[in-house]
Protein backbone atom coordinates (compact mmCIF):
# COMPACT_ATOMS: atom_id res chain seq x y z
CA UNK A 1 0.00 0.00 0.00
CA UNK A 2 1.44 3.95 -0.99
CA UNK A 3 0.22 6.40 0.64
CA UNK A 4 1.01 9.94 0.00
CA UNK A 5 0.06 12.49 1.84
CA UNK A 6 0.70 16.44 2.08
CA UNK A 7 -0.83 17.98 4.54
CA UNK A 8 -0.04 21.32 7.28
CA UNK A 9 -0.18 19.46 10.34
CA UNK A 10 2.30 17.66 12.01
CA UNK A 11 3.14 13.71 12.01
CA UNK A 12 3.11 11.02 14.30
CA UNK A 13 5.88 8.85 13.82
CA UNK A 14 4.44 6.41 15.79
CA UNK A 15 1.40 5.76 14.30
CA UNK A 16 3.14 5.59 11.01
CA UNK A 17 5.21 2.60 11.87
CA UNK A 18 2.09 0.59 13.18
CA UNK A 19 0.04 1.61 9.78
CA UNK A 20 3.20 0.57 7.87
CA UNK A 21 4.00 -2.92 9.57
CA UNK A 22 1.08 -3.70 9.89
CA UNK A 23 0.19 -4.40 6.33
CA UNK A 24 1.69 -7.65 5.86
CA UNK A 25 3.14 -10.70 8.00
CA UNK A 26 5.76 -10.68 5.29
CA UNK A 27 7.44 -7.64 6.69
CA UNK A 28 10.94 -8.56 8.21
CA UNK A 29 12.47 -4.54 8.35
CA UNK A 30 11.26 -1.05 7.90
CA UNK A 31 13.55 2.17 7.11
CA UNK A 32 12.20 5.58 8.36
CA UNK A 33 13.37 8.47 7.14
CA UNK A 34 12.41 12.02 8.76
CA UNK A 35 13.55 15.41 8.20
CA UNK A 36 13.73 18.06 10.51
CA UNK A 37 14.01 22.15 10.54
CA UNK A 38 17.76 22.75 11.49
CA UNK A 39 18.57 26.23 12.84
CA UNK A 40 22.08 26.66 11.28
CA UNK A 41 21.78 26.53 7.69
CA UNK A 42 24.14 28.72 5.81
CA UNK A 43 25.19 30.12 8.96
CA UNK A 44 22.35 32.44 9.96
CA UNK A 45 19.84 32.09 12.76
CA UNK A 46 16.87 30.55 10.96
CA UNK A 47 13.66 31.78 12.65
CA UNK A 48 11.16 29.83 10.96
CA UNK A 49 10.98 27.78 7.40
CA UNK A 50 7.88 28.19 4.68
CA UNK A 51 6.77 25.77 2.53
CA UNK A 52 5.17 26.21 -0.35
CA UNK A 53 3.54 22.53 -2.54
CA UNK A 54 1.74 22.37 -5.88
CA UNK A 55 -1.66 20.80 -5.29
CA UNK A 56 -2.00 17.61 -7.36
CA UNK A 57 1.40 17.91 -8.98
CA UNK A 58 3.41 16.89 -6.12
CA UNK A 59 1.56 14.09 -5.01
CA UNK A 60 1.65 12.60 -8.10
CA UNK A 61 5.22 12.84 -8.15
CA UNK A 62 5.73 11.34 -5.17
CA UNK A 63 3.67 8.36 -5.97
CA UNK A 64 6.03 7.98 -9.18
CA UNK A 65 9.11 8.51 -7.39
CA UNK A 66 7.56 5.88 -4.97
CA UNK A 67 6.44 3.85 -8.23
CA UNK A 68 9.93 3.96 -9.33
CA UNK A 69 11.57 2.69 -6.39
CA UNK A 70 8.94 -0.34 -5.78
CA UNK A 71 10.67 -1.53 -9.31
CA UNK A 72 13.92 -1.58 -8.31
CA UNK A 73 13.55 -2.84 -4.89
CA UNK A 74 10.97 -5.59 -2.83
CA UNK A 75 8.77 -2.37 -1.53
CA UNK A 76 5.97 -4.00 0.62
CA UNK A 77 4.83 -0.59 1.75
CA UNK A 78 5.70 2.82 1.85
CA UNK A 79 4.41 6.37 3.37
CA UNK A 80 5.73 9.54 2.37
CA UNK A 81 3.86 12.64 4.48
CA UNK A 82 5.55 16.35 3.67
CA UNK A 83 4.37 18.93 5.89
CA UNK A 84 3.66 22.60 3.84
CA UNK A 85 3.12 25.69 5.86
CA UNK A 86 5.17 27.62 8.54
CA UNK A 87 7.39 25.60 10.46
CA UNK A 88 9.38 26.15 13.12
CA UNK A 89 13.25 24.94 13.82
CA UNK A 90 13.04 21.16 15.49
CA UNK A 91 9.94 20.59 13.65
CA UNK A 92 9.37 17.90 11.39
CA UNK A 93 9.12 18.30 8.07
CA UNK A 94 9.17 15.23 6.06
CA UNK A 95 8.77 11.38 7.08
CA UNK A 96 9.46 8.52 4.46
CA UNK A 97 8.57 4.97 5.33
CA UNK A 98 9.52 1.85 3.37
CA UNK A 99 8.33 -1.81 4.83
CA UNK A 100 9.97 -4.83 2.85
CA UNK A 101 10.62 -8.56 3.37
CA UNK A 102 14.90 -7.94 3.73
CA UNK A 103 16.28 -4.56 5.30
CA UNK A 104 18.47 -3.97 2.39
CA UNK A 105 15.27 -3.29 0.30
CA UNK A 106 13.89 -1.06 2.75
CA UNK A 107 17.03 1.18 2.95
CA UNK A 108 17.86 1.74 -0.53
CA UNK A 109 14.29 2.87 -1.22
CA UNK A 110 13.86 5.05 1.71
CA UNK A 111 17.08 6.71 0.78
CA UNK A 112 16.35 6.71 -2.89
CA UNK A 113 13.01 8.35 -2.23
CA UNK A 114 13.76 10.88 -0.46
CA UNK A 115 16.87 11.91 -2.88
CA UNK A 116 14.63 12.05 -5.49
CA UNK A 117 11.76 14.04 -3.24
CA UNK A 118 14.30 16.82 -2.77
CA UNK A 119 15.43 17.65 -6.45
CA UNK A 120 12.19 16.46 -8.34
CA UNK A 121 9.21 16.95 -5.77
CA UNK A 122 7.44 20.20 -6.64
CA UNK A 123 8.15 21.97 -2.82
CA UNK A 124 9.68 25.15 -2.27
CA UNK A 125 10.94 26.86 1.00
CA UNK A 126 11.42 30.10 2.04
CA UNK A 127 13.38 30.35 5.11
CA UNK A 128 12.89 33.35 7.83
CA UNK A 129 15.87 34.17 9.37
CA UNK A 130 17.10 36.77 11.25
CA UNK A 131 18.39 38.72 7.70
CA UNK A 132 15.20 38.87 7.01
CA UNK A 133 13.40 35.85 4.53
CA UNK A 134 14.76 33.92 1.40
CA UNK A 135 13.58 31.84 -1.03
CA UNK A 136 16.22 28.85 -1.08
CA UNK A 137 17.92 27.72 -3.73
CA UNK A 138 18.15 23.89 -4.62
CA UNK A 139 21.43 22.29 -3.19
CA UNK A 140 24.04 21.00 -5.90
CA UNK A 141 24.79 18.43 -3.24
CA UNK A 142 21.11 17.62 -3.28
CA UNK A 143 21.10 17.33 -7.05
CA UNK A 144 24.49 15.09 -7.00
CA UNK A 145 23.23 13.09 -4.36
CA UNK A 146 20.01 11.67 -6.49
CA UNK A 147 22.02 11.69 -9.88
CA UNK A 148 24.54 9.02 -7.92
CA UNK A 149 21.05 6.35 -7.66
CA UNK A 150 21.11 6.79 -11.81
CA UNK A 151 25.23 5.47 -12.15
CA UNK A 152 24.10 2.79 -9.58
CA UNK A 153 21.92 1.27 -11.57
CA UNK B 1 -17.17 27.53 -36.33
CA UNK B 2 -15.42 29.31 -33.97
CA UNK B 3 -14.52 27.28 -30.76
CA UNK B 4 -16.62 29.09 -27.86
CA UNK B 5 -13.98 30.01 -24.78
CA UNK B 6 -10.38 29.01 -25.61
CA UNK B 7 -8.86 29.80 -21.67
CA UNK B 8 -5.45 28.57 -20.16
CA UNK B 9 -4.96 28.05 -16.83
CA UNK B 10 -2.12 29.68 -15.70
CA UNK B 11 -0.06 29.14 -12.05
CA UNK B 12 2.78 30.81 -10.35
CA UNK B 13 4.77 29.09 -7.36
CA UNK B 14 7.08 30.66 -4.47
CA UNK B 15 9.55 32.86 -5.72
CA UNK B 16 8.07 33.81 -9.42
CA UNK B 17 4.48 33.99 -7.62
CA UNK B 18 5.53 36.99 -4.97
CA UNK B 19 7.70 38.54 -8.45
CA UNK B 20 4.84 38.62 -10.34
CA UNK B 21 2.22 39.13 -7.62
CA UNK B 22 -0.29 36.64 -9.16
CA UNK B 23 -0.87 32.97 -8.12
CA UNK B 24 -3.35 32.08 -10.41
CA UNK B 25 -4.99 33.81 -13.51
CA UNK B 26 -6.88 32.95 -16.45
CA UNK B 27 -6.13 33.72 -19.65
CA UNK B 28 -8.31 33.69 -22.99
CA UNK B 29 -6.44 32.94 -25.93
CA UNK B 30 -8.06 34.67 -28.87
CA UNK B 31 -8.99 32.89 -32.09
CA UNK B 32 -5.97 34.08 -34.38
CA UNK B 33 -3.61 32.87 -31.28
CA UNK B 34 -5.04 29.20 -30.93
CA UNK B 35 -3.11 27.79 -33.70
CA UNK B 36 0.19 25.47 -32.46
CA UNK B 37 -0.13 27.68 -29.54
CA UNK B 38 3.68 27.17 -27.20
CA UNK B 39 4.57 28.11 -23.91
CA UNK B 40 6.61 30.66 -25.24
CA UNK B 41 3.59 32.39 -27.34
CA UNK B 42 1.59 32.35 -23.83
CA UNK B 43 4.63 33.91 -21.93
CA UNK B 44 4.50 36.71 -24.79
CA UNK B 45 0.76 36.68 -24.05
CA UNK B 46 1.31 37.46 -20.79
CA UNK B 47 4.07 40.27 -20.74
CA UNK B 48 1.37 42.28 -23.53
CA UNK B 49 -1.35 42.32 -21.09
CA UNK B 50 0.81 42.65 -17.74
CA UNK B 51 3.97 44.09 -18.56
CA UNK B 52 7.86 43.08 -20.11
CA UNK B 53 8.57 42.16 -16.74
CA UNK B 54 6.53 38.67 -17.01
CA UNK B 55 8.66 37.91 -20.07
CA UNK B 56 11.76 38.78 -18.10
CA UNK B 57 10.96 36.76 -15.87
CA UNK B 58 9.34 33.87 -17.17
CA UNK B 59 12.38 33.13 -20.02
CA UNK B 60 15.01 33.01 -17.08
CA UNK B 61 16.82 29.57 -17.90
CA UNK B 62 15.72 28.94 -14.58
CA UNK B 63 12.21 28.81 -14.70
CA UNK B 64 10.57 25.24 -14.43
CA UNK B 65 7.23 24.86 -16.50
CA UNK B 66 4.67 21.97 -16.21
CA UNK B 67 1.09 21.29 -18.02
CA UNK B 68 -1.18 19.27 -16.78
CA UNK B 69 1.41 17.89 -13.72
CA UNK B 70 3.58 16.73 -16.22
CA UNK B 71 6.85 18.75 -16.62
CA UNK B 72 7.80 19.95 -20.24
CA UNK B 73 9.59 22.57 -21.64
CA UNK B 74 8.95 26.05 -23.28
CA UNK B 75 8.66 24.44 -26.70
CA UNK B 76 5.46 22.69 -25.56
CA UNK B 77 2.06 22.87 -26.99
CA UNK B 78 -0.80 24.36 -24.81
CA UNK B 79 -4.22 23.95 -25.49
CA UNK B 80 -7.77 24.84 -24.17
CA UNK B 81 -8.05 24.12 -20.63
CA UNK B 82 -4.63 23.13 -19.63
CA UNK B 83 -3.12 24.15 -16.61
CA UNK B 84 0.34 25.85 -17.43
CA UNK B 85 2.62 26.29 -14.25
CA UNK B 86 5.71 27.96 -13.59
CA UNK B 87 7.89 27.30 -10.77
CA UNK B 88 11.43 27.68 -9.41
CA UNK B 89 13.97 25.03 -8.90
CA UNK B 90 12.45 22.65 -6.15
CA UNK B 91 13.37 22.60 -2.84
CA UNK B 92 11.64 20.28 -0.71
CA UNK B 93 12.38 17.31 1.63
CA UNK C 1 24.06 10.90 23.18
CA UNK C 2 24.21 6.95 22.81
CA UNK C 3 21.57 4.85 24.03
CA UNK C 4 21.69 0.73 24.43
CA UNK C 5 18.99 -0.97 25.62
CA UNK C 6 18.51 -4.70 25.72
CA UNK C 7 14.92 -5.23 27.15
CA UNK C 8 11.78 -8.10 27.47
CA UNK C 9 9.03 -5.01 26.86
CA UNK C 10 8.57 -3.71 23.18
CA UNK C 11 9.57 -0.11 22.81
CA UNK C 12 7.19 2.78 20.87
CA UNK C 13 9.14 4.54 17.73
CA UNK C 14 7.26 7.61 17.83
CA UNK C 15 8.56 8.17 21.83
CA UNK C 16 12.19 6.89 20.87
CA UNK C 17 11.87 9.26 17.62
CA UNK C 18 11.21 12.16 19.60
CA UNK C 19 13.99 11.45 21.92
CA UNK C 20 16.44 10.93 19.40
CA UNK C 21 15.31 14.53 17.96
CA UNK C 22 15.24 16.38 20.68
CA UNK C 23 19.23 16.45 21.44
CA UNK C 24 20.18 18.93 19.49
CA UNK C 25 18.80 21.34 17.28
CA UNK C 26 21.74 20.46 14.90
CA UNK C 27 19.83 17.31 13.69
CA UNK C 28 18.53 17.69 10.26
CA UNK C 29 17.84 14.10 9.39
CA UNK C 30 16.89 10.85 11.78
CA UNK C 31 16.97 7.56 9.82
CA UNK C 32 15.66 4.66 11.90
CA UNK C 33 15.01 0.71 11.16
CA UNK C 34 12.71 -1.85 12.94
CA UNK C 35 13.08 -4.88 12.40
CA UNK C 36 10.28 -7.21 12.72
CA UNK C 37 9.33 -11.33 13.57
CA UNK C 38 8.26 -12.73 9.74
CA UNK C 39 6.80 -16.00 9.63
CA UNK C 40 8.19 -16.98 6.00
CA UNK C 41 11.43 -17.78 7.23
CA UNK C 42 12.44 -20.65 5.17
CA UNK C 43 9.04 -21.75 4.48
CA UNK C 44 7.78 -23.25 7.54
CA UNK C 45 5.16 -21.61 10.12
CA UNK C 46 6.91 -20.00 12.87
CA UNK C 47 4.73 -19.51 15.42
CA UNK C 48 7.14 -18.10 17.83
CA UNK C 49 11.09 -16.19 18.25
CA UNK C 50 12.83 -16.76 21.51
CA UNK C 51 15.52 -14.76 21.80
CA UNK C 52 18.67 -15.01 24.12
CA UNK C 53 21.33 -12.86 24.97
CA UNK C 54 25.18 -12.37 26.69
CA UNK C 55 24.22 -9.48 29.27
CA UNK C 56 26.75 -6.96 29.76
CA UNK C 57 29.14 -7.95 26.69
CA UNK C 58 25.66 -7.69 23.99
CA UNK C 59 25.73 -4.08 25.61
CA UNK C 60 29.61 -3.25 25.49
CA UNK C 61 29.23 -4.99 21.53
CA UNK C 62 26.66 -2.39 20.54
CA UNK C 63 28.21 0.47 22.25
CA UNK C 64 31.51 -0.32 20.13
CA UNK C 65 29.51 -0.57 16.66
CA UNK C 66 28.02 2.46 17.36
CA UNK C 67 31.47 4.20 18.13
CA UNK C 68 32.74 2.64 15.18
CA UNK C 69 30.04 4.48 12.96
CA UNK C 70 29.97 7.69 14.94
CA UNK C 71 34.04 7.44 13.89
CA UNK C 72 32.92 6.97 10.03
CA UNK C 73 29.96 9.48 9.89
CA UNK C 74 28.66 12.36 11.38
CA UNK C 75 25.99 10.86 14.47
CA UNK C 76 24.52 13.32 16.93
CA UNK C 77 22.78 10.60 19.05
CA UNK C 78 22.22 7.06 18.36
CA UNK C 79 19.80 4.74 20.31
CA UNK C 80 19.95 0.91 19.89
CA UNK C 81 17.22 -1.37 21.71
CA UNK C 82 17.08 -4.79 21.37
CA UNK C 83 14.52 -7.45 22.62
CA UNK C 84 14.98 -10.50 24.25
CA UNK C 85 12.23 -13.63 25.50
CA UNK C 86 9.36 -14.66 23.51
CA UNK C 87 8.18 -12.84 20.73
CA UNK C 88 5.36 -13.46 18.35
CA UNK C 89 5.26 -12.98 14.53
CA UNK C 90 4.58 -9.89 13.76
CA UNK C 91 6.29 -8.33 16.99
CA UNK C 92 9.21 -5.78 16.93
CA UNK C 93 12.85 -7.20 17.85
CA UNK C 94 15.07 -4.56 17.24
CA UNK C 95 14.94 -0.62 16.26
CA UNK C 96 18.19 1.32 15.48
CA UNK C 97 17.71 5.24 15.20
CA UNK C 98 20.22 7.90 14.10
CA UNK C 99 20.22 11.27 14.22
CA UNK C 100 22.35 13.42 12.23
CA UNK C 101 22.75 17.02 10.45
CA UNK C 102 22.63 15.97 6.92
CA UNK C 103 20.84 12.08 5.96
CA UNK C 104 23.22 10.53 4.13
CA UNK C 105 25.54 10.11 7.79
CA UNK C 106 21.86 9.15 9.08
CA UNK C 107 21.23 6.63 6.49
CA UNK C 108 24.78 5.03 6.22
CA UNK C 109 25.36 5.15 10.34
CA UNK C 110 21.93 3.49 10.77
CA UNK C 111 22.50 0.53 8.12
CA UNK C 112 26.42 0.16 9.41
CA UNK C 113 24.57 -0.94 12.80
CA UNK C 114 22.07 -3.10 11.87
CA UNK C 115 24.70 -4.87 9.86
CA UNK C 116 26.76 -5.34 12.54
CA UNK C 117 25.04 -6.17 15.32
CA UNK C 118 23.75 -8.92 13.17
CA UNK C 119 27.10 -10.54 13.25
CA UNK C 120 28.76 -9.32 15.74
CA UNK C 121 26.09 -8.70 18.48
CA UNK C 122 25.83 -11.58 21.24
CA UNK C 123 22.12 -12.54 20.92
CA UNK C 124 20.18 -15.70 19.80
CA UNK C 125 17.12 -16.69 17.51
CA UNK C 126 14.94 -19.74 18.42
CA UNK C 127 12.22 -20.48 16.30
CA UNK C 128 9.34 -21.85 17.29
CA UNK C 129 7.63 -23.87 14.31
CA UNK C 130 5.00 -25.81 13.56
CA UNK C 131 7.95 -28.39 12.70
CA UNK C 132 9.47 -28.09 15.97
CA UNK C 133 12.32 -25.60 17.61
CA UNK C 134 15.62 -24.71 16.40
CA UNK C 135 18.30 -22.31 17.05
CA UNK C 136 18.87 -20.04 13.82
CA UNK C 137 22.48 -20.30 12.13
CA UNK C 138 23.89 -16.98 10.99
CA UNK C 139 22.92 -16.28 7.70
CA UNK C 140 25.74 -16.02 5.06
CA UNK C 141 23.87 -13.61 3.67
CA UNK C 142 24.20 -11.30 6.97
CA UNK C 143 28.05 -11.83 6.70
CA UNK C 144 28.72 -10.93 3.33
CA UNK C 145 26.56 -7.78 4.07
CA UNK C 146 28.67 -6.31 7.03
CA UNK C 147 31.49 -7.73 5.34
CA UNK C 148 30.79 -5.00 2.76
CA UNK C 149 30.97 -2.00 5.09
CA UNK C 150 34.60 -3.00 4.86
CA UNK C 151 35.49 -2.75 0.97
CA UNK C 152 33.96 0.28 1.53
CA UNK C 153 35.68 1.77 3.65
CA UNK D 1 52.41 -19.57 49.56
CA UNK D 2 49.58 -21.05 47.53
CA UNK D 3 46.73 -19.03 46.20
CA UNK D 4 43.30 -19.52 48.11
CA UNK D 5 41.13 -19.87 45.75
CA UNK D 6 40.79 -19.76 41.89
CA UNK D 7 37.89 -20.63 40.14
CA UNK D 8 36.79 -19.52 36.60
CA UNK D 9 33.51 -18.25 35.85
CA UNK D 10 31.98 -20.18 32.93
CA UNK D 11 29.08 -19.50 30.51
CA UNK D 12 27.24 -21.49 28.50
CA UNK D 13 24.64 -19.99 25.71
CA UNK D 14 21.67 -21.15 23.63
CA UNK D 15 22.81 -24.21 21.93
CA UNK D 16 25.45 -24.91 23.86
CA UNK D 17 23.64 -24.23 27.36
CA UNK D 18 20.80 -26.90 25.84
CA UNK D 19 23.08 -29.17 24.63
CA UNK D 20 25.34 -29.58 27.91
CA UNK D 21 22.33 -28.81 30.41
CA UNK D 22 23.92 -25.84 32.23
CA UNK D 23 24.10 -22.14 31.68
CA UNK D 24 26.68 -21.03 34.39
CA UNK D 25 29.41 -22.81 36.58
CA UNK D 26 32.29 -22.28 38.38
CA UNK D 27 35.34 -24.08 38.10
CA UNK D 28 38.08 -24.06 40.61
CA UNK D 29 41.39 -25.43 39.15
CA UNK D 30 43.74 -27.02 40.98
CA UNK D 31 47.35 -25.35 42.27
CA UNK D 32 49.18 -27.44 39.22
CA UNK D 33 46.70 -26.50 36.28
CA UNK D 34 47.28 -22.65 36.92
CA UNK D 35 50.14 -21.98 35.15
CA UNK D 36 49.59 -21.30 31.82
CA UNK D 37 46.45 -22.22 31.43
CA UNK D 38 44.78 -21.67 28.06
CA UNK D 39 40.83 -22.46 27.51
CA UNK D 40 41.68 -25.46 25.75
CA UNK D 41 43.06 -26.66 29.32
CA UNK D 42 39.73 -25.39 30.60
CA UNK D 43 37.75 -27.42 28.12
CA UNK D 44 39.54 -30.53 28.73
CA UNK D 45 39.23 -29.99 32.66
CA UNK D 46 35.20 -29.69 32.24
CA UNK D 47 35.55 -32.78 29.85
CA UNK D 48 37.62 -34.74 33.20
CA UNK D 49 34.36 -33.23 35.29
CA UNK D 50 31.54 -33.27 33.40
CA UNK D 51 32.03 -35.82 30.58
CA UNK D 52 33.56 -36.26 27.46
CA UNK D 53 30.69 -34.34 25.29
CA UNK D 54 31.57 -31.38 27.14
CA UNK D 55 35.27 -31.67 24.79
CA UNK D 56 33.53 -32.82 21.81
CA UNK D 57 30.86 -29.98 22.21
CA UNK D 58 33.45 -27.30 22.93
CA UNK D 59 35.84 -28.16 20.15
CA UNK D 60 33.80 -27.70 17.43
CA UNK D 61 35.34 -25.12 15.35
CA UNK D 62 32.01 -23.01 14.93
CA UNK D 63 32.39 -22.66 18.92
CA UNK D 64 32.92 -18.88 19.73
CA UNK D 65 34.57 -17.50 23.72
CA UNK D 66 35.14 -14.51 24.72
CA UNK D 67 36.60 -13.76 28.13
CA UNK D 68 35.51 -10.91 30.44
CA UNK D 69 33.31 -10.02 27.34
CA UNK D 70 35.99 -9.95 24.64
CA UNK D 71 35.80 -12.51 22.39
CA UNK D 72 39.17 -14.18 21.77
CA UNK D 73 40.61 -17.92 20.55
CA UNK D 74 40.73 -21.57 22.58
CA UNK D 75 44.77 -20.18 22.77
CA UNK D 76 43.80 -17.79 25.15
CA UNK D 77 45.21 -17.00 28.50
CA UNK D 78 42.79 -17.85 31.45
CA UNK D 79 43.61 -16.17 35.20
CA UNK D 80 41.54 -16.29 38.26
CA UNK D 81 38.39 -14.45 38.32
CA UNK D 82 37.72 -14.64 34.06
CA UNK D 83 34.12 -15.34 33.44
CA UNK D 84 35.03 -17.09 29.98
CA UNK D 85 31.81 -17.73 27.59
CA UNK D 86 31.24 -20.39 24.99
CA UNK D 87 28.39 -19.43 22.44
CA UNK D 88 26.97 -20.54 18.79
CA UNK D 89 27.69 -17.59 16.03
CA UNK D 90 25.16 -14.88 16.73
CA UNK D 91 21.62 -14.59 15.24
CA UNK D 92 20.36 -11.06 16.73
CA UNK D 93 18.75 -8.03 14.63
Amino acid sequence: MIRVIVQKDDFDVGIEAKILSQQSVRIGGMCTFVGLVRDLNEDDDITGLYLEHYPGMTEKQIHEIIMEASGRWQVITATVIHRVGQLTPGEQIVYVGVASEHRADAFDACEYIIDYLKTRATFWKKETTTLGDRWLETRQSDIDTAGAWVKKS
Amino acid sequence: MNQVGYTIKVLLFASLREKLGESELYLDIAEGDRDGLRITDVIRLLAVSRGAVWDDTLTNSKVLMAINHTMVDAQHSVSADDELAFYPPVTGG
